[in-house]
């Protein structure tokens, strides 16, 4: 049986890969992608815990599925904004949408 | 009558209080307010002196003011020496105010002048019958307040607002001298009453370096006031008020104040014998000073008002000789003739429109009848001449000088005799004897030193552009309506019989203290005090005190009535000494040098060090907190992935210190 | 009613600016009068309170203690009352207040905000000098911060941002450190009665520094930095040396009527908190501070006095004169005699009414030539005659002249300093002296700017002014007359703070 | 070496170099298809564990729906530059590495250290069971996230239309 921690380990470095893309990357598209990437990690674990965790039960796998439903949410509402930015910046690198400052 | 004696300083007062609110209407009458009051005062002066030579005396005092358990009292009280100077007051101040009627008839100002004259009066005799030191302060500061007012009364002329100033603001230094002694007496003894005070000093209860230092403070009190040498400068500058205030203040009361002061507190310097020294030299070099000073002075009041700088120093070095008696006597007698001089020269100025250099005037004796005689009568009291008070008083403060043994004193009291009755008489020789100078209109001595100050600003001048418009109507009407005629002659009525008045007071006064009536005036003033034998002069001193007087007139009038020696013979051989005296020794301009101009640039360094450092500091708080801020609101740039980065290693630090706290690297 | 007087007094000026609050902005003259008549009342009521107050009874008077509020151990209650120190305080302010909401009749700009905030100033000041709670003598003090900040910042002059600014934040510091230090005292002051009993009442504290419990608790240096703490939070207010620079800025900028009051009482809250909490509670550490206060108090007097030498604004040379003569007070409460502590109640009662006229004719002035620099003044005694002769009144009382108040104080205040016992100040003599000199500037800086505004020849462009308006009248006869009635009778003052002084002053012996 | 293991290892290989290559690789079309393949790995982990609804899931939303989505997103923008320049923010990567790293170590750390009793037999979901869950406890959840998904829906195409004009 593969151990929960070995799971762990795996989501955390998605987790961190992810993160690592969030924070550097220019292309807006990528950082969404990588904002997925990053839930998904989140899920693995849950998935993990649900099955071969500790106190194993099924609230693990029912959250999950809200933790999908809230990243395709995020993915449509963040590929709006997107197109919306595009169109009214036509650029979608980071730099460039610096507006929201003091 | 003696318990009302309060009376005397409350007409004045009331004369005050109803010209301050009703002088507008009363205008011209107002000098009959003034008037009646000081008669009244005077009538009672009298009445209350008889009382006292009956021996009566009159103490009546009210609680001022409570803190902890002392008490300090208010009140009044007669004694012999200020019921003399009740008298010499009220008088004084009663023909002044007469004199004054016609003198400051044209200026709309009128009953202003009367009203300070009244508050002046108030305040001077409030002085002479206060029970104790600090009403004697309060009345003394008031009189201050008064030759504010009165020397500042013609305030648009620059020159009198300045001087007005200077006047104050030199006795000020006085006054805050005498306060610091008063209230290091209090402290000793607990009280100010003159009393308490002598029986504290009689039986020792204060160190005698306090004594001296309470003397010496007392007497910085006197200097300012009797503008003794230090802080003479603001006497001369007093010349720009009116004539009659140069009379009544500045010539018979308020200086006297001063020699009143030591007077009054006579046993707190006998008991100190370097405050006595000092005393004593300060009158001689002050008398010996100013009497240098008159001998060049050309404009005539400024003559007069060096030599009452003088005659105060005689006083004051008869007080320091132990010549009680003497200097008070002085007081007296000096304070008629002086102010006869001074009223006779304001006759003089008054007829001459309104000038003041002697050198335009002369020739007056025919012009002037009743000016000339009795001006003559004064200067030859002052002088010392046999049968007038003069003599009389001055003989005395010279026997004192000698019996005081100290040769030098003696010597300088006789060369300033002598030398006041030369320049008393070059003044009479100048003004009344030879032909009348002044006809063209034009001032022939505008750049004279003195003549700057005064001259320049002379309102009456016709054709005096500077504030001439505005000062029209103010002060005197223009010189055109007396130019008809334009000799002068000789005055009404209200100036002459004050003159009068003045020259019988100035050759009676004399005869209170005949030696071979036996000084019935000492005895009147010492009795009840323990001031030792007062000193006598033996004949040979009258005799060589009539030599000294009568040789200075003599070379006065062999100088400018014979023109045998050349006027300006001294002036030829002694230029650089002439030139010195002219200037007043350049004291005026020492004395801004060495005080003013520093205070002011100390103010001016403090002034801008407050402004950079104290007010900097606060402002460089204000400052960086907020370039501060401002500061780190740069650091938002907007970048989204910055402020990721921001937060996930702010995260990371908080993790590691968990891990570290909890001890998971345990 | 009779029983609490005080409280009525204190909050009659807050009803007012409720009441004024409701009427429109529009009736300028209804609110003018509904104002002075609020503040009249006030000042009728102190002058009730003042005729029932018992000259011989050392304690407090019109005393009222109600319970506040309580949190856990912290028991705060609503203590006020009065003795001879706050008493005379009481009626200047009302007096002043009374007389700047004369003084602002010529005010037109958003007057009912001005007369609202003036009405809450002077519950503020009233509340100062009444409360004996600390807890409550903060908030009173702080309730004078906001509406002094509002009257500079709007109705002031050209910089008033700035001034006001700097007021609010400068005073705002101090009562910081004053707030820090109460609750020090309160909880040190608990722990030396081991918690038994909290208390922040004055008095109460008083005692409890006087004879702790366990008074290991309460050590010197500790109740030495409480003292200093206390006294630099009040030395803000009462301007001392350092900490002055905030006053010339708030006077130049704030209208004739708030620099009225802050002149007039303000400042007076400083040296009141001083001697009513500094000698108060800590009199230990106020005898053993003595000869600073001293020291710091003859600085203050002679660089006020060097720099209002130098001023060419009439305006901060009246503010400077008025850091001299608070100098005076400092001199007087360090000398720890009778006669200093009564000088320095006196000055500040006498300096009340005096700056407040100073400031008044400054304004008057200012409103018809609409300058205030001295070298354009000139001649005004032609063309201003009454103004100008009030104006020259009001500078020989701020010279000291006798017959008028300012001489009273400085005279107990040098009896005070120079009767002081040779420990509690070694240079008590060399102090008095250098004061002394103080005095001579004092005449010096202000005759010189009376000869140069009042004296001297008319200017062309004053000559039509119009003379003092019959309004104008009430405030400078009033506060002239207070003066020439203290200046000549003081004893009208003196029997009322007598006993509170030998009370405080006994505390240390002296 | 059960074979569960290798399968884990085998996913869990390609989850990770997918999800580098997301970041790696230069064009963006390869990073989507790298994304794409590796959530195709995570699902497979799913079925390793017995979670076969939520693999299944997985697959429809993120393989299938999600993917398209961002294929969408990107030929809607300019896929066509490969690059934007040099990134002005010069310590950026360096330090977001570093400050990931530390994070990955700590977490790694962290989870070496937990000290976790192995439950004894494998807990198999079934997707009744996930059901009744879904339904019965969680009912108020599962209607936020309807609201959740309808709102979204709503939103993302509201800004996303062509304005009016």
């Amino acid at each position: 049986m593969v151990p929960v921690t070995f799971f762990l380990a795996l989501a955390a470095i998605l987790f961190c890969i992810g993160l690592y893309g969030v924070l550097t990357r220019r292309h807006l598209v990528i950082v969404l992608v990588c904002i997925e990437l990053m839930l998904n990690s989140v899920n693995i674990n849950l998935v993990a815990f649900s099955a071969i965790g500790p106190f194993a039960n099924i609230t693990g796998q029912v959250f999950t599925l809200f933790v999908i439903t809230v990243a395709a949410a995020e993915a449509a509402v963040g590929l709006a904004i997107l197109i919306a930015l595009y169109r009214n910046r036509n650029s979608i690198d980071v730099i460039k949408h610096d507006l929201l400052r003091w | 009558m003696i318990q009302n004696a309060w009376l005397i300083p409350v007409f004045p007062l009331i004369a005050f209080l109803i010209l301050l609110f009703f002088g507008r209407f009363l205008k011209e009458k107002a000098s009959y307010v003034g008037i009646a009051a000081l008669a009244l005062s005077f009538i009672v002066s009298v009445l209350v002196l008889f009382e006292r030579i009956g021996g009566e005396t009159y103490k009546f005092v009210i609680e001022w003011i409570t803190f902890g358990e002392s008490a300090i009292t208010m009140g009044y009280e007669v004694t012999a020496l200020n019921a003399m100077m009740l008298i010499v007051v009220t008088l004084v101040s009663l023909v002044v105010h007469i004199f004054s009627r016609e003198y400051m008839h044209d200026d709309n100002r009128i009953h202003v002048f009367y009203s300070y004259l009244g508050l002046f009066s108030f305040s001077m005799l409030g002085l002479v019958l206060a029970p104790n030191v600090l009403q004697l302060f309060i009345f003394w500061e008031l009189v201050g307040l008064c030759s504010f007012l009165l020397v500042g009364f013609w305030y648009f002329k620059p020159e009198a607002a300045a001087a007005a100033k200077k006047a104050f603001l030199t006795t000020r230094i006085g006054d805050v001298g005498l306060l610091l002694g008063l209230v290091i007496l209090f402290n000793q003894t607990g009280s100010f009453d003159y009393g308490v005070i002598y029986a504290a000093v009689e039986n020792g209860l204060i160190n005698d370096t306090l004594i001296t230092a309470t003397a010496l403070l007392i007497f910085l009190g006197a200097v300012g006031k009797s503008a003794q040498f230090p802080l003479h400068v603001w006497l001369p500058d007093a010349m720009e008020g009116p004539t009659p205030v140069s009379a009544l203040i500045h010539a018979a009361t308020m200086v006297a104040a001063g020699v009143y002061l030591v007077g009054v507190m006579y046993p707190l310097f006998l008991a100190s014998s370097t405050a006595m020294t000092v005393v004593a030299y300060t009158g001689a070099i002050t008398a010996f000073f100013a009497a240098t000073m008159a001998l060049v002075m050309t404009d005539i009041k400024r003559v007069l008002a060096y030599s009452t700088i003088s005659q105060l120093g005689f006083m004051i070095l008869a007080l320091g000789t132990a010549g009680y008696v003497a200097g008070l006597f002085h007081l007296m007698t000096h304070a008629f003739f002086k102010a006869l001089l001074f009223l006779g020269a304001g006759s003089v100025i008054f007829a001459v429109h309104h000038r003041q250099d002697i050198r335009d005037m002369g020739g007056l004796w025919s012009k002037m009848k009743i000016t000339s005689v009795t001006f003559l009568i004064g200067a030859l009291a002052i002088a010392g001449v046999f049968p007038l008070a003069g003599f009389w008083s001055k003989e005395e403060i010279l026997a004192s000088a000698l019996l005081n043994g100290d040769g030098f004193l003696f010597a300088i009291a006789l060369i300033t005799a002598f030398m006041t009755a030369f320049y008393m008489f070059r003044l009479f020789f100048k003004t009344f004897t030879g032909e009348y100078r002044g006809g063209d209109h034009d001032d022939p001595h505008a750049d004279d030193p003195q003549v700057d100050a005064y001259g320049a600003a002379d309102v009456a001048e016709a054709d005096n552009p500077r504030d001439d418009s505005m000062d029209k109507e103010a002060h005197v009407p223009p010189a055109e309506d007396h130019d008809h005629h334009h000799s002068p002659e000789e005055n009404s009525g209200f100036m002459t019989l004050p003159l009068i008045v003045l020259a019988s007071l100035a050759v009676v006064a004399g005869l209170v203290n005949l030696p071979f009536m036996g000084h019935p005036l000492e005895g009147f003033l010492t009795e009840g005090l323990n001031l030792g034998a007062q000193p006598h002069g033996a004949l040979w001193l009258a005799i060589l005190s009539l030599v000294v007087a009568g040789s200075g007139i003599a070379l006065a009038w062999a100088m400018y009535y014979k023109g045998a020696i050349a006027e300006d013979f001294f002036a030829k051989k002694a230029p650089g000494v002439h030139n010195l005296l002219l200037n007043k020794y350049y004291l005026d301009e020492i004395y801004t040098a060495v005080f003013v101009r520093p205070t002011v640039a100390i103010g001016r360094f403090f002034w801008e060090m407050d402004k950079s450092i104290v007010d900097g500091i606060v402002n460089l708080i204000g400052r960086s907190t907020s370039s501060t801020g401002r500061s780190f609101g740069r650091r938002h740039n907007g970048q989204l992935q910055t402020y990721g980065l921001v937060s996930i290693l702010g995260g990371i630090v908080v993790i590691a210190l968990a891990f570290v706290l909890r001890g998971y690297f345990g | 009613m009779m029983g609490n007087l005080l409280t009525w007094l204190v909050f009659v000026p807050l009803i007012g600016a409720a009441l004024i609050l409701t009427i429109p902005r529009e009736n300028v003259n209804v609110i003018r009068s509904l104002a002075a008549i609020v503040s009249g009342s006030a000042l009728v009521l102190s002058l009730i309170i003042w005729g029932g107050f018992d000259r011989g009874v050392s304690g407090m008077q019109f005393e009222t203690v109600a319970p506040w509020f309580d949190i856990g151990f912290l028991q705060i209650n609503y203590e006020i009352g009065i003795d001879g120190l706050s008493m005379p305080l009481l009626v200047l302010t009302t007096i002043v207040t009374t007389l700047s909401i004369f003084a602002s009749f010529s005010i037109v700009k958003r007057v009912k905000e001005f007369y609202v905030w003036t009405l809450v100033l002077l519950t503020g000041m009233l509340g100062v000098f009444v409360a004996l709670d600390m807890f409550l003598f903060f908030l009173f003090f702080e309730l004078t911060l906001i509406p002094m900040f509002f009257l500079i910042g709007i109705w002031g002059g050209k910089m008033r941002e700035y001034a006001s600014f700097k007021f609010l934040i400068y005073t705002g510091l101090g009562s910081a450190i004053m707030f820090i230090t109460f609750i020090a005292m309160f909880v040190k002051g608990a722990e030396a009665m081991n918690f038994q009993e909290t208390s922040f009442s004055m008095i109460r504290l008083a005692e409890i520094y006087a004879n702790p419990a366990n008074p290991e608790v309460l050590t010197g240096a500790l109740k030495g930095g409480l003292f200093l703490a206390l006294f630099v939070a009040f030395a803000i207010k009462l301007p001392v040396f350092p900490f002055h620079t905030w006053l010339p800025n708030a006077h130049v900028e704030a209208p004739t009527a708030a620099s009225m009051i802050l002149a007039g009482v303000l400042l007076k809250m400083g040296g009141y908190g001083l001697i009513r909490v500094g000698f108060g509670v800590l009199p230990d550490q106020a005898a053993r501070f003595a000869t600073l206060i001293a020291i710091l108090g003859v600085i203050n007097i002679i660089y006020g006095a060097l720099l209002a030498l130098v001023q060419t604004d009439l305006k901060s040379l009246v503010a400077y004169s008025s850091i001299s003569h608070m100098g005076i007070v400092l001199l007087g409460v360090a000398s720890f005699t009778t006669a200093g502590m009564q000088g320095a109640i006196f000055q500040l009662v006498s300096h009340g009414f005096i700056s407040a006229l100073l400031f008044f004719m400054v304004g008057a002035i200012y409103e018809r030539t609409k300058t205030r620099t001295i070298s354009e003044l000139g001649g005004l005694s032609k063309s201003v005659p009454i103004l100008a002769g009030f104006m020259l009144a009001a500078a020989m009382a701020s010279v000291g002249l006798p017959g008028l108040s300012g001489f009273v104080s400085e005279l107990l205040a040098f009896i005070g300093i120079f009767g002081a016992s040779a420990d509690l100040i070694p240079a008590a003599y060399t102090i008095g002296v250098i004061g002394a000199i103080g005095i001579i500037l004092t005449a010096a800086y202000l005759l010189w700017a009376m000869q140069r505004t009042t004296f001297g020849p008319m200017k062309e462009k004053y000559v039509g002014l119009p003379d003092a308006r019959p309004m104008e009248y009430v405030p400078m006869v009033g506060l002239l007359v207070l003066s020439i009635a203290i200046g000549v009778y003081p004893h009208l003052l003196s029997d009322v703070i007598n006993t509170t002084v030998i009370d405080i002053v006994s505390k240390i012996g002296g | 070496m059960t074979g569960q293991m290798i399968f884990f290892i085998i996913f869990a290989l390609i989850a990770i170099t997918g999800a580098v290559l997301i970041i790696a690789l230069k064009r963006i079309s390869h990073r989507v298809v790298s994304m794409a393949f590796s959530f195709m790995a995570v699902a497979g982990l799913y079925f390793l564990l017995g979670a076969e609804f939520i693999g299944i899931i997985q697959i429809m939303v993120y393989v299938g729906a999600i993917t398209i989505l961002f294929v969408f997103g990107m030929m809607m923008t300019d896929h066509r530059n490969i690059s934007f320049g040099p990134d002005p923010r010069k310590w950026q990567q360096a330090l977001s590495f570093v400050g990931v790293a530390t994070l990955l170590g700590l977490m790694l750390y962290g989870i070496s250290t937990l000290d976790m009793h192995e439950s004894t037999q494998p807990f198999v979901g079934s997707v009744e069971a996930i059901g009744l869950e879904l339904y019965g406890h969680y009912f108020i959840a599962f209607l936020g996230s309807a609201f959740l998904l309808t709102s979204a829906l709503i939103g993302a195409i509201v800004i996303a239309r062509k304005e009016a004009d």
